[in-house]
């Protein structure tokens, strides 16, 4: 039986629902020595920013319960370094690239996506509005209505790409920011980037992350990224990208049933760096199992019976 | 750089909470060099989640061999493993040590465990290259002398050898090696490294270190290992632009 | 070495930090046949409401990874039946007694608090306005600032006993939430109740909890837990509660480093039944190690090289 | 109810996925009732982190026997145990079956792995209490005769005996003993016991049931596992209430 696996979100059309997610696969070339990217939906480059940023001292990481913490500090290589050493590389891969911005001001966001526009190689947008590290007098954009609406809107105004804004899991209902993306026009969601967490080290009382707090992710966050994604399916009209704690096929077709109209894989890369396209195929066999014959039929298709 | 399934063929205790674990893996075999390391998955569920890096110790024909001692989850579920269980091994990951260029004496400096990466580069060393191995311990007990000859032993609370720490021990030794042209290589806890790297700097001796730092992939996709460079300019990456180091690129 | 084990919270003094988290003992009766109640801090009731509620229908937990996720739906027997049946054996563990309140309106946890005020028994209130359950206008009481302030500042008013206000993790900012309970003369706060996810079985498409959400508890939540407890601790003065997936000695210490005062223990209760002395022992003992001789001393004693 | 840590004896696989284990716990062997169950901790991990609810399926005295087969996660580490491993047990759990009063002969229905709490009622029973059983499962395969005597068996594939499901089956022999005064004892799937219960139910059979569902603390203090009262008035703990329940008290 051949099975459809394309998606659409907005105006791109993905092969199939698997990507990479944004800063754990870096640019795609350590990565690409395990599996043929082509292969996949696309990749989602590590977060850039206009300047190069040589991230966070030591100790970036450590492993929690069915988890880790990381605090990399958005290490990369700017946007210069991006396009002449990186871009060329990922073209070679033919597969689709979406471009991950960060920005420490709405201005530089702009900026950036202004720039990289005149990437062809560039498919669409992922707006990082939820990075613990970006912040805008003290404020997180991504817990803070106005800026996400602001951004979407700018953003939007200097590209005709497909525009993705990553929201933040740190807040009370996640579908207000999915519904103000809609409202200011941007095409997607992205959900959940890393929840804030912290771990010490009882003997030193310091934190175990030099930044004292990190971005929890892994399966650990998967029940709370299923349920934001879940109340923005139930709520708003809106292309939905699922990330948290995937580890396998099965976890993937439950973000599709909950709402989600692709994936990411994020930590997983780090443990298993075939899991692309182990879970590829874990799908492929569950839709014949299923008798689906257009992956994409699996979207938000949960069953509730309330009242 | 692979991943492999690897059986394992046995299991030993060498002493204290010391272990030695075989596993064949053909692949990785072939290709390891001397201070490299495999990134191991120690259990077939997610718990605990994440790899856990352990330098190449030994390699036999297509057997590799690595040297750990029991740390916490994860090294307590590897000194668990039964001959035919099978290990989830990434590999050959990092740099490795530089064996290139002219020196006629190699001095090897372990701490602990950190003694793990030398009998394989021992093994591979130029034939007309001498060596030297200080290897320190908090007791006896915690000597690893395996495969290593050449000895000079320091502990902590001196029930062998030296009284002292196994700096302090090369350091005493050293003027009987000054005439010749020698190179260090030194692995261990991270304040015996930075001793030996202060050394090393004044004096400027030709000196390798093995660093190690928390990893989450080990081969370069999620920069959780950053080590500082000594030029001020950002940092290395541990598993990819490591763990070998000369002493004066980094700061420990 | 003898070591002081008390703990004040507002208030109230305990013999040692360790209690039994809300909904995780029932009243008390199925545990204290493993532990002796009267050896520890103390144990907090069941959420009691006005009328008894029957709780959700089945399946109301599931596991996930290194957690689980429950929606019992605050089953209670209700604030008569507990006066009359479960306060009198309550009183015979010689235990601290903090009875935990939940209801849908102001009034019924006011209604409650000035009830219970007359049993000498209970030591002190944890008000439960956190629970996914308690809606007040489809808005949950502990996700808005307004509201826990009104409960606060009412609640006091019944009361001369410890009120500690038990806070939501599902908001952006925690500590806007403890402070506003400080300035409306709550004692304490604990945190962190559950958050909110889900889990579905892909073959049915359906919940695997009937609620469809449930709160996710567990280790997986601890690292999440102790960055909202330091949250609050670098933010606000007010004494801290700390919860979340503590399951053994080293846990507990960590949550006083970060800024608890006193800890409870949940879901480590189904699995462990003498978790709650087993940690106290490991407390002592690393107090020793550590020449620590109020365990107090241990309360927000984390070290931060910040700038 | 205690908490003993139980070495392991020994673990068969009896077919097809069911295996038997048997552990040494002297304390619960002594106390457990047939039909009540206890809740294991497979691992000394946090991984998986709730107990795993079994029925106990014989005792042989310090012994209990558990069988089950594989499901997820917590069985097939249950199914990877050897001998002198420790297993965490809680129990005995619930209420078990209610043996007394008067009937001659006791009727046994079970589906899959559903037989499992049947050989030690089967010893338990009074003497003069003759016994049936009734043993369905999918293929051949999925039948578990172990200990058990006077069976009529069940496939859905018709491999062995009655050709369709155990309830059917029972449902025609029933008849051969009208004139007896019988009780019956039923677990498996709940489609098993549904539509065992509409039949026992309307000719008034007297019947008890073994449910079973998702439980977190097996001891009352979680409220977990409701499972509805027939008379509309909440919900019963199927741990502490149950897991046994006479067709009448409850909606499966
Ligand atoms: C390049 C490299 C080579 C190594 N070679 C060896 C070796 O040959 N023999 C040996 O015994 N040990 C070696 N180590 C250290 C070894 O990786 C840790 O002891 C091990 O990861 C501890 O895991 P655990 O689960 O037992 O401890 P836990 O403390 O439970 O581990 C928790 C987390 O911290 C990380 N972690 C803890 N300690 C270390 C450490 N010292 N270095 C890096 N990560 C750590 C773990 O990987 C895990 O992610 C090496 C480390 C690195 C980076
Ligand atoms: C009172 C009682 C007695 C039981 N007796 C037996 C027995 O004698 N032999 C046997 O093989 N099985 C028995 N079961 C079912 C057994 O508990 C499950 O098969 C087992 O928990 C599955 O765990 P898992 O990790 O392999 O499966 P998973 O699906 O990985 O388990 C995930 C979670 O769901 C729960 N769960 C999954 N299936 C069931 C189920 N059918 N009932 C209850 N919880 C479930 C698990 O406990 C766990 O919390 C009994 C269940 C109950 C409630
Ligand atoms: C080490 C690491 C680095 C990350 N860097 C970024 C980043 O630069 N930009 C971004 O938007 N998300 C970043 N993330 C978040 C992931 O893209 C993803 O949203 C999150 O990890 C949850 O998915 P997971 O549980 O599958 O890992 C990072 C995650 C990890 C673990
Ligand atoms: C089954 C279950 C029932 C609970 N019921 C209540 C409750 O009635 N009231 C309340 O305030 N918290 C309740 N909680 C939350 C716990 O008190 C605790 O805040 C939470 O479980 C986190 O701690 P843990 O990770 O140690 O379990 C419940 C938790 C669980 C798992
Ligand atoms: S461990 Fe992932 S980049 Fe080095
Ligand atoms: S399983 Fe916890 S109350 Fe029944």
């Amino acid at each position: 039986m051949e099975i459809d696996l394309t998606v659409q979100i907005g105006k791109l059309k993905l092969k199939n629902p698997i990507l990479l997610a944004s800063g754990t696969v870096g640019y795609g070339n350590e990565i690409s020595q395990f599996i043929d990217l082509s292969k996949i939906g696309g990749i989602v480059t590590k977060s850039i920013s206009l300047k190069p940023r040589k991230g966070n001292p030591p100790q970036r990481i450590c492993e929690t319960p069915s988890g880790m913490l990381n605090a990399i500090g958005l290490a990369n290589v700017g946007l210069e370094a991006f396009i002449k050493e990186k871009i060329p590389f990922l073209k070679k891969l033919n597969t689709t690239i979406i471009c991950n911005i960060a920005a420490s001001s709405i201005e530089e966001y702009v900026e950036c996506t202004k720039v990289l526009n005149e990437e062809e190689s560039i498919a669409a947008f992922e707006i990082n509005v939820s990075c613990p590290n970006v912040k805008e007098g003290g404020l997180e954009f991504g817990n803070n209505l106005d800026a996400v609406a602001r951004i979407t809107e700018k953003v939007k105004s200097v590209t005709n790409k497909t525009v993705i804004i990553k929201l933040s899991p740190n807040v009370s209902r996640i579908s207000d920011f999915a519904k103000v993306v809609k409202e200011n026009g941007g095409d997607a969601v992205s959900a959940i980037n890393t929840l804030v967490g912290t771990s010490f080290n009882i003997w030193t009382r310091k934190p175990k992350i030099k930044n004292i707090t990190g971005g929890l992710s892994g399966p650990a966050i998967k029940p709370i990224a299923l349920a934001k994604v879940l109340e923005i399916s139930r709520n708003v009209d809106i292309p939905i990208i699922g990330i948290g704690g995937i580890m396998n096929w099965k976890d993937a077709v439950e973000f599709m049933i909950v709402g989600a109209s692709a994936v990411q894989l994020g930590t997983v890369n780090f443990i298993n760096p075939f899991a692309a396209l182990e879970i590829l195929d874990g799908m492929k066999t569950y839709c014949e199992k299923m008798s689906i014959s257009k992956i994409s039929e699996l979207t938000a298709s949960y069953i509730l019976d309330e009242h | 750089m692979v991943i492999e399934k690897a059986r394992v063929i046995s299991l030993s205790k060498i002493s204290n909470n010391y272990y030695l674990i075989k596993v064949h893996s053909p692949l990785i075999a072939r290709e390891i060099k001397p201070g490299q390391f495999c990134n191991i998955k120690v259990s077939d569920t997610d718990f605990p989640l994440l790899r856990r890096p352990f330098s190449i110790c030994d390699v036999e024909n297509d057997n590799l061999i690595f040297a750990f001692d029991i740390h916490g989850e994860g090294t307590k579920i590897l000194a668990s493993k039964k001959p035919d269980d099978i290990l989830d091994i990434l590999g050959p990951l990092g740099n490795g040590f530089n064996l290139e260029g002219s020196y006629e004496l190699a001095i090897i400096i372990g701490g602990g465990i950190g003694i793990a990466p030398f009998p394989f580069l021992v093994k591979n060393l130029p034939n007309n290259v001498a060596v030297k191995c200080f290897i320190g311990g908090k007791t006896s007990e915690h000597l690893i002398k395996y495969n290593l000859k050449n000895i000079y032993t320091a502990t902590d609370d001196g029930s062998e050898g030296f009284h002292g720490n196994v700096v302090d021990l090369f350091n005493n030794e050293i003027k009987n090696f000054l005439t010749k042209n020698f190179r260090i290589f030194a692995c261990g806890p991270t304040q015996m490294l930075r001793s030996l790297q202060k050394i090393a700097l004044e004096k400027n001796y030709d000196c390798q270190l093995s660093v190690e730092c928390a990893m989450a992939c080990g081969f370069g996709i999620c920069q959780g290992c950053p080590i500082e460079k000594s030029n001020g300019d950002g940092y290395y990456l541990v598993c990819k632009d490591g763990p070998i180091f000369n002493a004066d690129m980094i700061i420990v």
